[in-house]
């Protein structure tokens, strides 16, 4: 084999190898979920540490919010509708999506009690758009089949 | 080195190249065998760097084919002399050698330093070397390579009488021995039988 | 491919594309402008609002085509890259000199919207989630590229250099496409898809889709006549451009 | 093989000669280091949350400012040219170079990133993976940036150019990078990141040389 | 006289032609400030506590990057030479060579702080502060910078010795710019770190011209 | 120019220089009035270059005076051409002027551009130019010049014959005008009345 042949049968043999070893790490990778945020059952079961700040979701529980009398703080409650939830309180201006059973990402510390402080609060949103009245008709449609 | 076949060492064909929009030469028609030398001239600007630099294989012609005999490589000597500063003369050639392919034998290196007149000055990091001797520093390239075709670009700058008798004499030995060479050069090089090409610039 | 066709490429080209495509512009320009109005004032005006967000998202007639637009332009920098370094076509480096820019433009109209949108939704201007990451990388992609050609002095090689990070870059559009599958983004998924019904009803979509379509044609013509002018500059010494020239004046 | 050997050998000597140059990266990286931790303020437990990020910045940032040098000594003094007028395969010796140039920079980055991480507050069991996702990402950082320096070598501007271009493709690293230290910092599993930054250093490892070496060529014609 | 304008016009008109390359520092500092921005986590409002100092550090580092290509083109293309021969004060050429770099480097970091510290979570109150003590303080950077950059620029190493050598003297711009946007973001009264900033421009004004002359001239016999 | 003093442009007793601890040359006695060429020859690494630096002020020598007649500083011409890439040969010879405290007459920069054979060439920034053209840009600061004394280190490299009589035209101008030149070179400047300095190396 000349030079030159055999320059790129090395070349080739490299970009293979790499190749699947890229895919395969990938592939490995994609069934590893990154932890960007504590799910209500970490919350609830203790593995979520206490007092750094930490990232935590769910849905929020209907009928769980409560504002203060005064100012802008707020308390509601944070469930993945599995039987986990716990208590978040948070002072400052919600999103406008903030509504009972939307899905809610919270920035904070959770304290000794099991609430967590939150001091930034975002709202997900679905992919779904739909006009008000549909929606009523899809609601209506859901609560009596 | 003397190949038995009997395609040319170099051969280019209808040969343009330009920068931004500008034509510097064009049509231009080279073919070089074993023993040839070939003089190219013409004034500041008129593109004989950039004509070497494409037949290296450095710059994209325009239109034209080079077509340099395989498997070779040609060996380029261009304005920079292509020797690190903190390596002695002595540590580039090794290196040069290494990437050629060729022997690294301690001695092959010695010789050629000191054939192109280095000496101790071979010895010591090419960074406190003048001008002229980091150039011969460089031309120690010439003595070990076995391309049989070479490139250089001004051969003669910065070096003194010695120098650039050294380089006539290094063109010889290599034309004997079957190589050829294309040189730009301000001056002739002062050589038997070299075939000549004008750049109009 | 013989030399032959590369020297056809190369020479041919520019003036072929010059000669041609002026009633292109014409028509993308006519295209775009018309149905962007039609598109904008539909979405704006007539569609309905939507249940959760009300009349703030509206803003997804723009965001979304220059969204889309920013991946789409990319992507067609990076084949004009390969076409640059295979068959060295002057018209596909031109492409990319020209495209860079305006991509650049689009890609800041995209983060723009995302951001004004992202305030009253999420609840937060910017959020560092993996589609907005990599939509701001997109952006400094562009940068690099418009950087990079502006300091080279020679213009082929300029191309060259741009065509080699053009096609490096292109890693970058699947992971904004997907990026909302693979990870937790705070961004939602696609709400069209090619495969599955939208997740929205025609009144809301197709004024959208009138809009991308706009879009589209809108940045066509603008390329065209980026193109127009980059052809002319490039090749400002021939002869039938100083002819064109004579003629023009 | 034995392109890359020499190519090698003669990087490490040049390293060793020009001393002063190759321990810059690291020099640079132990003062920005000192520079944070002054300019931070009282607030030392705030610090300690965004540490493992900052340290992880640093090093990108030394990585970066080394690869701008790795090409343009070379351009400069014309050995790159010969470089690439061997007719060997060309990514050998890149890779080769690359080598070189991590040793002597991105391993000793990583080597002392637990001492910087000490500095900035990161907690102790936040140091393992800190080193751990620098080991992993700064050869990736090495190979991403060299495309930028090939690419920008023949243009005699600072490392500026090369930065902005090849700061865009640093994200993907720098975000797996920081995630992964991060996590173990607030006590969760970084396993995930250190395998998408895995994925990162075989993808760059596989495709950076022969990137380079086309670079390496374009700019050459500048 | 004529002298100063003739420099300051020719520096504008390179960098004007060569306007990648001034624009990078700039490039530099956004891009930095966004890779802090991700590298972060999820900390929002730690975040907001530490910016200033972060964002006084990353102009800090853009201003000594810049700092290094300042001589070194001139050095290669013996440009240098020719202004160290003409004869005339020396200072008065080398400070308007610093002031039209100046003009392209540290004001514009200065004009583009406010939105690096919003997007690194500034509080409002503390930008501007921000502005003004990097106003004050860029210029002392500048100054401070030149004299390594005119040390090493025969050295053809990158700008690693440069900030080797210049970091140190950095320190205490550093710590009373930092200082003083600190102060402000949590509402004390920067005064005394404005004082005290003036005061190091002042001296780095009067001291650093003619140090950078002798620097110059004795890097030339490397 | 012609001064009436009648002090020597330029005057170096017992002149020594060297480079860690290795003494390059000594004693270096030269006296340079008006009209005087000296030709300083040598081979390479012989420290031609050091010279001329120290007589410039750009080196420190180990013993020895050297005295340039004042209030005039000389012009010197190095290895490095002094052309900033960025800018046209017009822009930098505009720039140059103004250093030395002359007038920057557009005529003035636009004469001199073109009596060193720029031309169009000398409109755009000299990044584009080779290596020649980028040494004649380096010229133009002989074309206008007040120095009396020219220190020239290697003046006719990478010049084509066009050039290199160029720089001859502008010596021998510069001569009859009440100049002195010292001039290193590796080929005699083929002027009449020169000079010489042996460095021997
Ligand atoms: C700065 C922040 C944002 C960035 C960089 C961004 C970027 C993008 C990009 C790149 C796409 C195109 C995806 C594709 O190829 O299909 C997209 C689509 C979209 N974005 Fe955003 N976005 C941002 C914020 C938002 C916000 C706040 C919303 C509203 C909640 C939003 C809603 C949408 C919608 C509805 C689509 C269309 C999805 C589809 O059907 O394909 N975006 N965005
Ligand atoms: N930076 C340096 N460090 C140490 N030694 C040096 C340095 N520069 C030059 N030298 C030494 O000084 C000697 C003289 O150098 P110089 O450049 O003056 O020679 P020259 O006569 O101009 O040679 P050439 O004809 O090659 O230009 C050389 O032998 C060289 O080894
Ligand atoms: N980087 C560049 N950008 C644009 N044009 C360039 C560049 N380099 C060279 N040129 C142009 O190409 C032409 C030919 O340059 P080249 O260096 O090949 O000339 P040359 O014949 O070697 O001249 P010299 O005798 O001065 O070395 C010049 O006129 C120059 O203007
Ligand atoms: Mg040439
Ligand atoms: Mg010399």
């Amino acid at each position: 084999m000349n030079r030159a042949r055999r320059g790129r049968l090395a070349a080739a043999v490299f970009l293979l190898a790499g190749t699947a070893a890229t895919v395969a790490l990938v592939l490995v990778a994609l069934n590893e979920n990154i932890n960007a945020f504590h799910p209500p059952e970490r919350i609830v079961n203790g593995t979520a540490p206490v007092g750094t700040t930490i990232r935590a979701g769910g849905m929020v529980t209907p009928g769980s919010v409560s504002r203060d009398a005064e100012g802008l703080g707020v308390t509601f409650v944070l469930s993945d509708f599995q039987g986990s939830d716990f208590p978040v309180r948070f002072v400052g201006i919600l999103p406008d999506l903030f509504r009972e059973g939307q899905g809610i990402l919270v920035t904070g510390q959770l304290d000794a009690g099991g609430t967590f402080m939150a001091h930034e609060v975002l709202a997900k949103h679905d992919e779904n758009y739909m006009p008000p009245e549909i929606a009523d008709l899809a609601a209506h449609q859901a609560a009596d089949p | 080195m003397a190949d038995p076949s009997n395609e040319p060492l170099l051969c280019t064909r209808g040969l343009a190249c330009g920068v931004n929009g500008r034509t510097l030469f064009e049509g231009v028609e080279l073919t070089l065998s074993a023993g040839d030398l070939v003089e190219v001239r013409g004034p500041n600007g008129s593109g004989k760097t950039t004509l070497l630099r494409c037949i290296a294989g450095l710059f994209t012609e325009e239109a034209g084919s080079v077509r340099v005999r395989p498997p070779e490589r040609p060996l380029y000597l261009g304005h920079k002399p292509g020797v690190n500063p903190m390596l002695s003369a002595l540590e580039n050639i090794r290196w040069y050698l290494a990437l050629e392919g060729l022997s690294r034998d301690a001695d092959v290196c010695r010789d050629a330093v000191d054939t192109v007149g280095l000496g101790r000055a071979g010895r010591v990091p090419c960074a406190t070397l003048s001008a002229g001797q980091r150039r011969r520093a460089a031309l120690a390239r010439l003595v070990v390579t076995e391309a049989p075709l070479w490139l250089l670009d001004e051969p003669f700058s910065a070096l003194d009488d010695a120098g650039q008798d050294l380089v006539r004499s290094l063109i010889d030995r290599h034309r004997d021995a079957g190589g050829a060479v294309l040189c730009a050069t301000h001056e002739p090089v002062g050589l038997p039988d070299a075939g000549r090409l004008e750049l109009p610039g | 491919m013989g030399r032959f066709t590369t020297w056809f490429h190369r020479m041919g080209s520019p003036r072929w594309f010059f000669d041609l495509s002026r009633p292109w512009l014409v028509g993308f320009l006519a295209v775009g402008v018309t149905l962007l109005g039609v598109g904008t004032v539909w979405g704006l005006g007539f569609a309905p609002p939507d249940y959760q967000q009300g009349d703030s998202y509206r803003i997804i007639y723009i965001h979304v085509p220059s969204a889309h637009l920013a991946e789409a332009l990319y992507v067609a920098m990076g084949v004009a890259g390969i076409v640059v370094l295979v068959w060295r076509m002057k018209l596909a480096d031109m492409f990319i000199a020209v495209t860079a820019p305006v991509g650049m433009a689009v890609t800041g109209i995209a983060l723009l919207t995302g951001a004004i949108w992202g305030r009253p939704t999420w609840g937060a201007w910017w959020v560092w989630d993996a589609r907005t990451t990599s939509v701001l990388v997109l952006f400094f992609l562009y940068l690099g590229i418009v950087a990079l050609r502006q300091a080279i002095p020679r213009a082929d090689q300029a191309g060259r250099a741009a065509a080699v990070l053009a096609i490096v870059g292109t890693v970058n559009v699947p992971i904004i496409k997907y990026s909302v599958d693979w990870w937790l983004t705070l961004h939602q998924p696609a709400s069209i898809t090619f495969t599955a019904a939208p997740a929205m009803p025609p009144s809301m979509w197709v004024p959208l889709l009138i809009n991308m379509v706009g879009f589209y044609a809108l940045v066509a013509a603008f390329l065209v006549a980026g193109l127009r002018n980059e052809v002319l500059l490039r090749e400002a010494d021939a002869q039938w451009v100083r002819d064109w020239l004579e003629r023009a004046s | 093989m034995s392109i890359a050997v020499a190519q090698v050998r003669r990087d490490f000597l040049v390293a060793f000669r020009a001393r002063a140059d190759a321990v810059h990266p690291v020099a640079f990286f132990a003062l920005t280091v000192v520079l944070f931790g002054l300019s931070m303020g009282p607030d030392r437990q705030a610090m300690g949350e965004l540490a493992p990020g900052m340290v992880w910045v640093l090093a990108l940032l030394a990585t970066m400012m080394g690869t701008d040098t790795l090409f343009r000594r070379d351009f400069e003094d014309g050995t790159l040219e010969q470089l690439l007028l061997h007719g060997r395969p060309l990514f050998v010796a890149v890779l080769a170079k690359l080598f070189a140039h991590w040793c002597v920079t991105g391993l000793v980055l990583t080597a002392l990133s637990p001492l910087a991480g000490l500095m900035l507050q990161v907690p102790a069991e936040g140091l393992p993976a800190l080193a751990g996702s620098l080991a992993l990402g700064t050869p990736a950082l090495t190979l991403i940036g060299a495309i930028a320096a090939a690419l920008t070598v023949g243009l005699g501007r600072g490392g500026m150019l090369a930065a902005v271009i090849a700061l865009p493709l640093f994200v993907p690293v720098l975000i797996f990078g920081a995630g992964a230290s991060l996590a173990a910092a607030s006590g969760a599993s970084p396993a995930a990141e250190f395998l998408w930054l895995g994925a990162l250093l075989a993808a760059a490892l596989t495709l950076a040389p022969f990137a380079v070496g086309l670079a390496l060529r374009v700019s050459q014609e500048y």
